[in-house]
């Protein structure tokens, strides 16, 4: 169980974590939180498997992770602001007839 | 919740535990990985020489895989567009009058994290820093300014306003565009140049990603300016 | 060899300009539609003759770079996406200049040139990287710029959110797939991949994450929940542009995977079952088409049947004779459903303009005010149900041609219920189409530009069905699956 | 690895993982959004471990910061939603 190990598993459960919360909730801020913590938790086995490289990690893994926090920070931005959105369309913060 | 909807329960409880498969499966697949890996590492180490910079992922970001960069730069635009025509800008009510000292702080604080975000800029080519990280920090003081002395940021959507969100993609594009032009693959800086190129797209990224994500706190399309 | 790097840049930077100056958005539009048809025919005829472009972006070669490939597939894929591009941004330059809130539709016109120009050009980076990695971001700019564009129409914010919430899962998913290839094999480029798989855990975990985040992002049936509302509810340019490009884009990545690294690992069992699912999409799609109220939720279902028809190739893949016949088969089906398709949504989006709603059973009357758009309506759906001569039949035509040779009869039977049930929802909604009514006028007839642009579209799916023998052969262009045998069926 | 690295690491994972579980089965809203810009922040120190300082840094700011930021600000316009009238946009 080396160190790199260690994080990938950590990782690999919070992506079900969120997975679970993302079926869980209906709250949309929920849902968008949930699905956070999944790509934190993506990002993290990504960043421990680089470190299998030795002292130095790999660094590609780490430009892809750069790369894809830039876009799940647009991504949740944009989730928020439509969530807002439907929030005063809809009076509620939960997609209407909802059947997930 | 299992009074009230007894078919969602159920739903909601094989989801769950195809989950827990899921999950046991992927910390499997995980544990047969091979413990050492080089990766790209080498090949990276071997071609840094002619990337312009020292830091290695900055020469993976805007030199190896700049197109990846790209792309992503626009992902941000296209985030900020969708929320802009969603709906006009709603400043936050500014119910609580901020207390001298926040004010005082911000007027302080602002003016540090610009310098500092100029600093991480620079730091990119050599170490931990670059275009992401002092976007994001000048995003930080974006916030600040928005939530402490709103009344004072004169945010007008206007052309220029327009052109800063635009640049950092903008001069991203028009450098693979001009280098196509020059005869050259795209997005293939020549040699010497290649520092100072990347210096450039960077510090117009980091400008273009602080307003973006700024705005896209505010959550909206600011004001029509007076001067449009 | 720029061709490949200016399909994406000229639309960017159109966007940038349409973002910038509002005022000369459209005219930029245009003027970059016109230029992205021209450049991707000439990719076409330089792939016809000189076989498949390659090129590495940056100048440095994978794995280190990124590469670019077109090949026959890409270049078609290209065409579509530039005839119905042009298509779309003439019709929108009919549908954003009325001011139209009296029956509070209120679509802001100044979002649409740039998001559009955006999603396009995220559209050619698709189909032409060779990157899982690069694969990863167009798809997430693909996605988020369809959100933005379903999201204009004010009625469309619930459906634009839970499409949003469905990509990212989508998307997180193919996300940890490429990681674990990438850890694996230390590359992401696909022609690399192909060489070093092997079959080991999480190799497998990797394709079964891929394959599941790409099945999300391809609504096929259980996944297609999030489709007929948004389609249904977006504004008429917005649902022509998704249905017929954007849920074929991650098809097309998807078939890249699996012709790819994947085909190493792909065992029959996952064939088979792609394939019930189509089946299942068919069916189900074609049913709920036939009950649905409104004009646009009955071309929205359509899209997830015909997308059924798409699957149909990978239970037919394995078999060795039929392989290359359903391989052209999926693709003519996936042209020309794009083409017909796009038609459809702007043939409804022109009725729903003029009358002001699109309930099936009062189109009463359109026959007689919108003569041009019903033309549309009538050759997308023949395109659809497979009638000769459209492009529609002879996918179908291949596809039943490969389920006999390769002795998977049941999928034949699939195919003409499935022909007869488009048949039955296109007949019903021409049927109300064609009643007349008293002269009521309709509230005021749509920009004559929105109608031909539909017609043209809708055409362009029958000729697809008449001249298809020179861009077949361009399909067999770097065409895995080897030459077509059409003339004499190989026993 | 040394016990100290180890205990360090093992502490340091276990909390991320108690914190997400905060994060998806919090009662209260708040209490989850500040879970979850606690779990960007500890996340930044995860990858701090494994020797990647500058994603590290981005995570800290954009995963912790900005996405905190925005979280909270979407919270607050939840909160106090109907009372902010919403005009369609004019036309450019």
């Amino acid at each position: 169980m080396s160190q790199f190990l260690w994080y990938a598993l950590i990782g690999a459960v919070l992506l079900c974590i969120g997975l679970a919360g993302l079926v869980i909730h209906r709250h949309l801020l929920r849902r968008i939180l949930a699905l956070n913590v999944m790509s934190t938790g993506v990002f993290l086995v990504f960043v421990a498997l680089a470190k299998r490289a030795g002292e130095v990690p790999d660094p590609v893994p780490l430009a892809m992770v750069l790369t894809g926090l830039v876009v799940s920070v647009s991504a949740t931005a944009l989730a928020l602001v439509l969530i807002v959105r439907i929030q005063h369309l809809h009076g509620s913060a939960e997609l209407p007839g909802d059947d997930a | 919740m299992i009074k009230t909807d007894p078919l969602r329960f159920i739903a909601i409880l094989l989801a769950l535990l195809t989950i827990v498969a899921f999950g046991h499966m992927l910390a499997w697949s995980l544990w047969t990985l091979p413990p050492e890996a080089a990766g790209l590492s080498l090949i990276v180490n071997e071609k840094m020489p002619e990337s312009g910079v020292d830091a290695q992922v900055t020469a993976i970001l805007l030199n190896f895989r700049s197109y990846d960069t790209l792309l992503e730069l626009v992902v941000l635009l296209v985030a900020l567009l969708g929320a802009w025509y969603l709906g006009k800008l709603h400043l936050p009510p500014q119910d609580s009058k901020p207390g001298l000292v926040l004010e005082g702080l911000v007027r302080f604080l602002v003016p540090v994290m610009i310098l500092v975000t100029g600093y991480i800029l620079w730091l990119g080519s050599h170490a931990a820093g670059g275009a992401f990280q002092a976007g994001a920090l000048l995003a930080g003081a974006g916030v600040l300014m928005l939530v402490v002395i709103a009344e004072k940021v004169a945010v007008r959507d206007g052309v220029r306003l327009r052109a800063l969100l635009v640049a950092g993609p903008g001069v991203f594009a028009l450098v693979a565009g001009g280098l196509m032009l020059s005869g050259k693959l795209m997005l293939q800086y020549p040699q010497q140049h290649a520092g100072s190129l990347i210096l450039l797209i960077e510090a117009a990224s980091t400008l273009t990603i602080g307003i973006t994500l700024t705005l896209l706190f505010a959550g909206g399309r600011p004001h029509r300016g007076k001067t449009d | 060899m720029s061709l490949m790097p200016a399909l994406v840049l000229i639309p960017l930077l159109a966007a940038f300009i349409a973002f910038m100056l509002p005022r000369i958005a459209r005219i930029t539009g245009l003027i970059a539609a016109v230029t992205v048809v021209g450049l991707s025919l000439t990719l076409a005829s330089h792939v016809n003759t000189g076989g498949p472009l390659r090129m590495s972006v940056a100048g440095w070669e994978p794995p280190l770079g990124i590469g670019l490939y077109a090949d026959g597939l890409t270049a078609l894929m290209l065409c579509l996406t530039a005839i119905v591009g042009l298509g779309t941004s003439i019709y929108a330059v009919g549908y954003f200049k009325v001011d139209r809130n009296h029956n509070g539709y209120n679509t802001s016109s100044s979002g649409w040139w740039p998001l559009w120009l955006s999603l396009w050009a995220g559209l050619n980076a698709l189909f032409l990287t060779d990157d899982i990695f690069n694969l990863y971001v167009t798809l997430e700019l693909m996605g988020l710029a369809a959100v933005a564009l379903v999201a204009l129409e004010a009625h469309a914010v619930a459906a634009a959110t839970r499409y949003l919430l469905v990509g990212l899962l989508g998307s997180m998913f193919y996300l940890l797939g490429v990681g674990l290839l990438y850890a694996l094999h230390g590359t992401v480029d696909m022609k690399i991949l192909t060489t070093t798989m092997q079959a080991e855990p999480a190799a497998w975990m990797a394709m079964a994450l891929m394959t599941a985040g790409l099945l999300l992002k391809t609504a096929l049936f259980p996944l297609h929940f999030w489709l007929p509302p948004a389609h249904a509810n977006a504004p008429a340019p917005v649902s022509a542009v998704l249905s017929a490009l954007v849920v074929k884009a991650s098809f097309y990545a998807l078939l890249r995977l699996w012709l790819g690294p994947f085909e190493a690992l792909a065992p029959d069992l996952a064939g088979q079952l792609m394939g019930i699912l189509g089946a299942g999409a068919i069916l189900w799609g074609s049913m709920q088409a036939l009950m649905a109220s409104r004009l646009k939720l009955v071309v929205a279902y359509s899209t997830v049947a015909q997308i059924g028809y798409l699957f149909l190739w990978f239970p037919l893949a394995d078999s060795t004779d039929a392989g290359s016949i359903a391989w052209y088969g999926v693709v003519w089906l996936a042209l020309s459903h794009g083409l017909a398709k796009a038609g459809l949504f702007l043939a409804a989006g022109n009725i729903l303009h003029a009358s002001g709603h699109d309930r099936v059973t009062d189109l009463a009357g359109v026959g007689q005010h919108l003569p041009v758009t019903l033309f549309a309506v009538g050759l997308s759906c023949a395109s659809i149900m497979g009638l000769p001569p459209s492009g529609g039949f002879v996918g179908k035509w291949l596809l039943l041609n490969a389920a006999f040779v390769s002795g998977q009869w049941w999928w034949a039977v699939v195919l003409l219920v499935g022909g007869v049930m488009a048949a039955s929802y296109s007949f019903r909604v021409l049927l109300h189409a064609f009643r007349n009514k008293e002269s009521k006028h309709p509230h005021h007839t749509p920009h004559p530009v929105m109608e031909w642009s539909a017609l043209a579209l809708a055409l362009g799916a029958i000729l697809l069905g008449i001249l298809s023998a020179q861009p077949l052969e361009l399909l067999e262009v770097g065409a895995t699956m080897g030459k077509l045998a059409l003339t004499e069926a190989p026993q | 690895m040394s016990l100290l690295d180890w205990l360090f690491d093992g502490l340091l994972g276990l909390t991320m993982l108690w914190l997400g579980i905060r994060v998806v089965s919090g009662a209260e809203l708040l209490n989850t959004i500040m879970s979850f810009i606690g779990l960007g922040i500890l996340m930044a120190l995860a990858w701090m471990r494994l020797g990647a300082p500058d994603v590290a840094l981005a995570e800290a700011a954009l995963g912790g910061g900005v996405t905190g930021a925005l979280l909270l600000a979407a919270f607050n316009r939840l909160k106090d939603a109907p009372s902010v009238q919403t005009e369609q946009d004019d036309k450019d």
